[in-house]
């Protein structure tokens, strides 16, 4: 289905814990229904990757100490997301292993305990785009992999997928913006071709399709930004990009994923505004795996709030899975407690506050900013027209902020500069196509325009 | 007439027809190719670092500067003596096996053509016999390994005990780099060179070779 | 001097960056005086205790990397603390040179991009509890390095002090309450001889003695404690002894300590309630250090925020102590948005209600229960009876709250027990004193009542 | 008339002054002490151990229990034959060089003392000549070392390395605990035994005596 309006038109109903369509799954889970969720990610530590044995063995004890954790915090409901590596869902007997494992002991903890979770299993982009990458080896095992997630015992699969990626990332090192909106239209072609597959595949079982998100695109840009000091790129570029690859990660929706959305994608306010979906945010307790200058603002929507990813070190509190569910655990009961009190709006105000006018890219994610694209996306008649729609509106929300954004010399000239190439954009997505193809087949090695039917 | 600070303001401003068209008219002007090299494109490259290392430069500034750098070279290689190409440094780069991050490995091979190098990119999950393979082809001086996985990062090992396997070891220099790898883990490995960007393993590799 | 009477007598102005007598400190800080700062707690890992060289690196790589990512995060105060083990306590130099290293780094971005930020040296407890502790070389060492550390930059000096912890831990191991009262008796001895020192130390310089913490006593005994789970040790006398470490800690400040007062101590928040000194606290965020049940209440009304420690680990976002520090730091600016829109005890409340009913532990640290608990205190006529009345104070509130507090059967036995034991202890010191000397130096090895004039 | 039942209870509730009157009426009434031991105090505290694990007897419960049987055990060893006091497992423990934490070490005395082992407390800040002599002195078939920080772990190996050097590492079995400990690191420095609890460290090292 096309999305045509908002679900929330009004960023006062655009909440954290509150999602138009909450979702049951896993063990007793429901999410989006009123109650945030801790969502903990987490990457074994091990010597040596191709010992399966040390692999599942660090599994084990993360998930162990994790669910542990959380019965020693009194927190009742979780979120595990499994994110593979390429080398464990090449082989699919370790995908499977994995997630039986983690699978049992979630199921004792709940007979046990009464800890009710889900687990999430987010299956790796094993494609390399200068491939075919529908007919390859590489695309059957991705699809395998899903196969496996579902009959596993994964609650909710997910992907962060990486077509077009190949002209996002020479051009967003390049600052050539024409570049980043090309990319999106090359995206576009796989998220549909690819999520049609997924959805068809959780059919089968009880698996959520949860979501896909922009991560090689809009998060590599905000990697890349860095902090105020050592910036590496435009921030306010980083930005309008976020916005912009929201109707991308929107096609998971339109062929049918039901949330929750996948964390790591900052964009996932947009997919809850428009489609009313629970989303897993990420914002400070990230750190763990990359800064940013937005910390706060992703809480202000979440239904799942997550640590992005972090690897199974020992500190003195134990080992940092279970120590970062313990301090998302501590946000979700102070979110939680406010809509008990019904002063969940304060206190998502004084969060959206406290970061909005940090940076461009915290900006764009505030809850009014959020709803603004959010309609620029779903007006827009056409794909193309959406990027383009969403990515102009983030300009004319950092340019009616200058002010307070207090923006150095270099970006208010990024900012024009911006503004002025997307007004040079042609309204024409084929005149756009024509002028793109070939010469981004010339530029980019790894850019295949067959791959996408071009 | 074309000159040098024309060239400079070229690479500076990442005008790429501009660069090729000064280097054009030095040529023309019967200006030594050696000397448009060494005077011309690689100060310039090395104020873009600086403007860079200062915050000054963003990376996409860089990034055209290279482009443009990299225009100029392509013009004047075909007329530098079989004995001055012999002398210009031959890297390797690639991301190693199991990674698909190309992002830090673009970079550096921006970075080292800009400054001059003759490059060689074998992409991202390339495997340790195909690094060997490109270091005795290409004659390389240098090889610049990209990981940004810890699970993919230990393959950065697997490449060196490789070339040492292969008894060429001796021959290159190995720069890692990467979100994961320290200092202290190239050490570990035997790496001569750890680059937190790649511009400090440009300017680490400068001082060795 | 001798405190009779609460500085914050209603809870409702006992608030996160509001303290009765703000300090300024450092560079250009300001601690206490309607903001709330970060401070982050570091440990080198190193391989080679031994060498010297190393841990200095260490420590300039954490300064380096913690400074950087505050401005890169528009955090523009910061207070670092380096709490020494003991081997760089016990070699002057090496306390002085890590010092110095620090201050001159937090110069330079002092200077370069406008970063206020203070450093607090935490000298190590040196002494041997079974040796004489006043006339060893351990002590002397100790005071030098309190010597040292003012010369060498440090804007805040604080200790964890360990007197009468070998009888606390001896009892603390058998749930014997009385053990643990008479414990007090002796940390009030040493708590009044040591902050008479170390006031007199910072005298010769511009260091600030910020406070000392019931480290060895109360935090012992709730890391003992454990989750809801795996309690190993009655959470209701963790909650009690809690209380019961407020008079000790108070010592500092009669002896003339003028905060901040040391994170760690969980007891800050009686501090803050009685003397009006900015306090440090750690909650959520110190779950690097040990796990806990009391993760939000400790925001309610701290001045620094903190993470405890947290040793040098390699994260994919970075170093732990910039990863650590960047999550403070989002907190913070929670914080203090809600100051600036006078909804900081919208906020406070709201964090309050999340976690008082957790566990006995969280409960005596609310706000209001804090207030009562100080007010036992200060109204006590000795030292003895103050901690006494703190401790009935504690089971008063929990008893109050038993059907909100869920407590297992076994707690509510153990509730009872000392609401009992603590009544039947005599009224007068004298009495108790006579009573326990004997006996502990008989049970407990370490114990020697001549240390403490006995 | 005293019984094994009567003793069980006294231990369990941690009665001392109960427990050593039972073993006196047991004594009495000709009860052999060895038995008593192996029959009575054994597997009290084993039982003791199961609640404690089982989340039903906290650290104090324990700990009292333990200080029960070893008020039992103090009546009984007198009256042992040379050679059963010969057979009774003896364990040496220490919190290593440079850290002052007792905690962790002070329960794994009580739970060993209580186990029926002959214990001898070196207490915190040990060295490790100190750990040597001690071993040697004291017949030691087991030695615990507990550190509780990263700064002091490292001391466990060179306490290791010292009975190597010193000849004696063949025969005496080395647990090692600690918050910062792990089964790696264990194995890492050539330690038997690792333990998250003293009671896991008891049971490994049942296992192996
Ligand atoms: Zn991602
Ligand atoms: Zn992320
Ligand atoms: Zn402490």
């Amino acid at each position: 289905m096309k999305y045509d309006k908002l679900e929330f038109s009004s960023a006062d109903d655009l909440l954290f814990g509150k999602s138009g369509e909450p979702v049951k799954c896993g063990l007793d889970l429901e999410i989006g229904n009123g109650r945030v969720v801790p969502e903990i990610n987490y990457m074994p530590k091990v010597d040596d990757w191709s010992n399966f044995d040390e692999v599942l063995e660090s599994y084990r004890g993360i998930t162990e100490s994790v669910l542990r954790r959380a019965v020693n915090l009194g927190i009742y409901s979780v979120v595990l997301e499994t994110e593979f590596v390429e080398s464990l869902n090449m082989n699919l007997e370790h995908t499977r292993e994995i997630l039986e494992m983690q699978k049992s002991r979630m199921e004792e903890y709940h007979d046990e305990y009464g800890l009710k979770s889900a687990l999430r299993s987010t299956v790796a982009d094993l494609r390399k785009m200068d491939e075919s990458i529908y007919q390859s080896e590489r695309w059957n095992k991705m699809m395998e992999a899903f196969e496996v997630s579902v009959e596993g015992g994964a609650d909710i699969v997910s992907i962060e997928s990486r077509g077009g990626q190949e002209v996002f990332s020479h051009s967003m090192m390049r600052g050539d913006l024409e570049g980043m909106i090309f990319s999106q239209l090359l995206a576009e072609v796989d998220m549909r071709r690819l999520w049609e597959e997924i959805v068809n595949i959780t059919r089968k079982g009880k698996s959520l399709p949860g979501g896909d998100t922009a991560c090689a695109f809009a998060n590599s840009f905000m990697k890349l930004a860095d902090g105020l000091v050592d910036r590496k790129v435009s921030h306010v570029v980083a930005a309008v990009i976020r916005a912009a690859t929201a109707p991308r990660s929107l096609i998971a929706f339109e062929e049918g994923a039901t949330g929750p959305d996948k964390d790591c994608g900052y964009e996932g306010i947009y997919m809850k505004a428009i489609t009313g979906k629970p989303i897993s945010m990420e914002g400070k307790t990230s750190a763990c795996a990359h800064s940013s200058l937005i910390g706060n603002i992703p809480a202000t929507a979440c239904d799942l709030w997550s640590n992005e990813s972090v690897e199974n070190l020992k500190l003195f509190g134990g080992n940092t899975p279970e120590v970062f569910l313990e301090m998302l655990s501590y946000d979700c009961r102070t979110m939680n407690e406010s809509l008990d009190l019904s002063k969940e709006k304060e206190y998502r105000d004084i969060l959206t506050a406290s970061n909005k006018f940090l940076d461009p890219q915290a900006l764009v994610l505030a809850p009014e900013p959020a709803v603004r694209i959010s309609k620029a996306v779903v007006n827009a008649e056409s794909f193309y027209r959406s990027v383009v729609a969403a990515a102009r509106e983030a300009v004319k929300i950092i340019k009616e902020n200058g002010e307070n954004l207090s923006l150095p010399q270099k970006e208010r000239g990024y900012l024009e500069k911006t503004e002025e190439e997307l007004e040079a954009l042609p309204e024409k997505k084929s005149k756009f196509l024509d002028e793109n193809i070939s010469k981004y087949d010339d530029r980019v090695k790894e850019f295949e325009p067959e791959n996408y039917g071009l | 007439m074309s000159n040098f600070g024309e060239l400079k303001e070229a690479i500076m401003n990442g005008d790429e027809d501009l660069a090729e068209e000064v280097v054009d008219g030095l040529l023309k002007d019967g200006e030594d190719p050696e000397k448009i090299i060494s005077d011309g494109v690689v100060p310039s490259m090395r104020a873009v670092g600086k403007k860079f290392d200062s915050g000054e430069y963003f990376i996409p500034d860089m990034l055209v500067s290279a482009d443009a750098s990299q225009a100029a070279l392509e013009k004047i290689e075909p007329l530098l003596s079989g004995e001055s190409l012999e002398k210009s440094k031959r890297a390797v780069f690639a991301t190693v096996q199991g990674d698909q991050h190309d992002i830090g490995k673009n970079l550096a091979v921006m970075i080292f053509k800009g400054a001059g190098y003759r490059v060689k990119d074998l992409g991202t999950d390339v495997s340790p016999e195909e690094v060997v393979e490109a270091v005795k082809e290409f004659d390389a001086d240098v090889v610049g390994l990209s990981a940004l996985l810890t699970t993919t990062m230990e393959v950065q090992r697997d490449v060196i005990e490789a070339l040492e396997a292969d008894g060429v070891r001796g021959e290159v220099l190995v720069a890692v780099g990467g979100a994961p790898v320290t200092q202290e883990y190239a050490e570990d490995i035997g790496a001569d060179v750890y680059g937190a960007s790649p511009f400090e393993a440009l300017n680490k590799l400068e001082n060795i070779l």
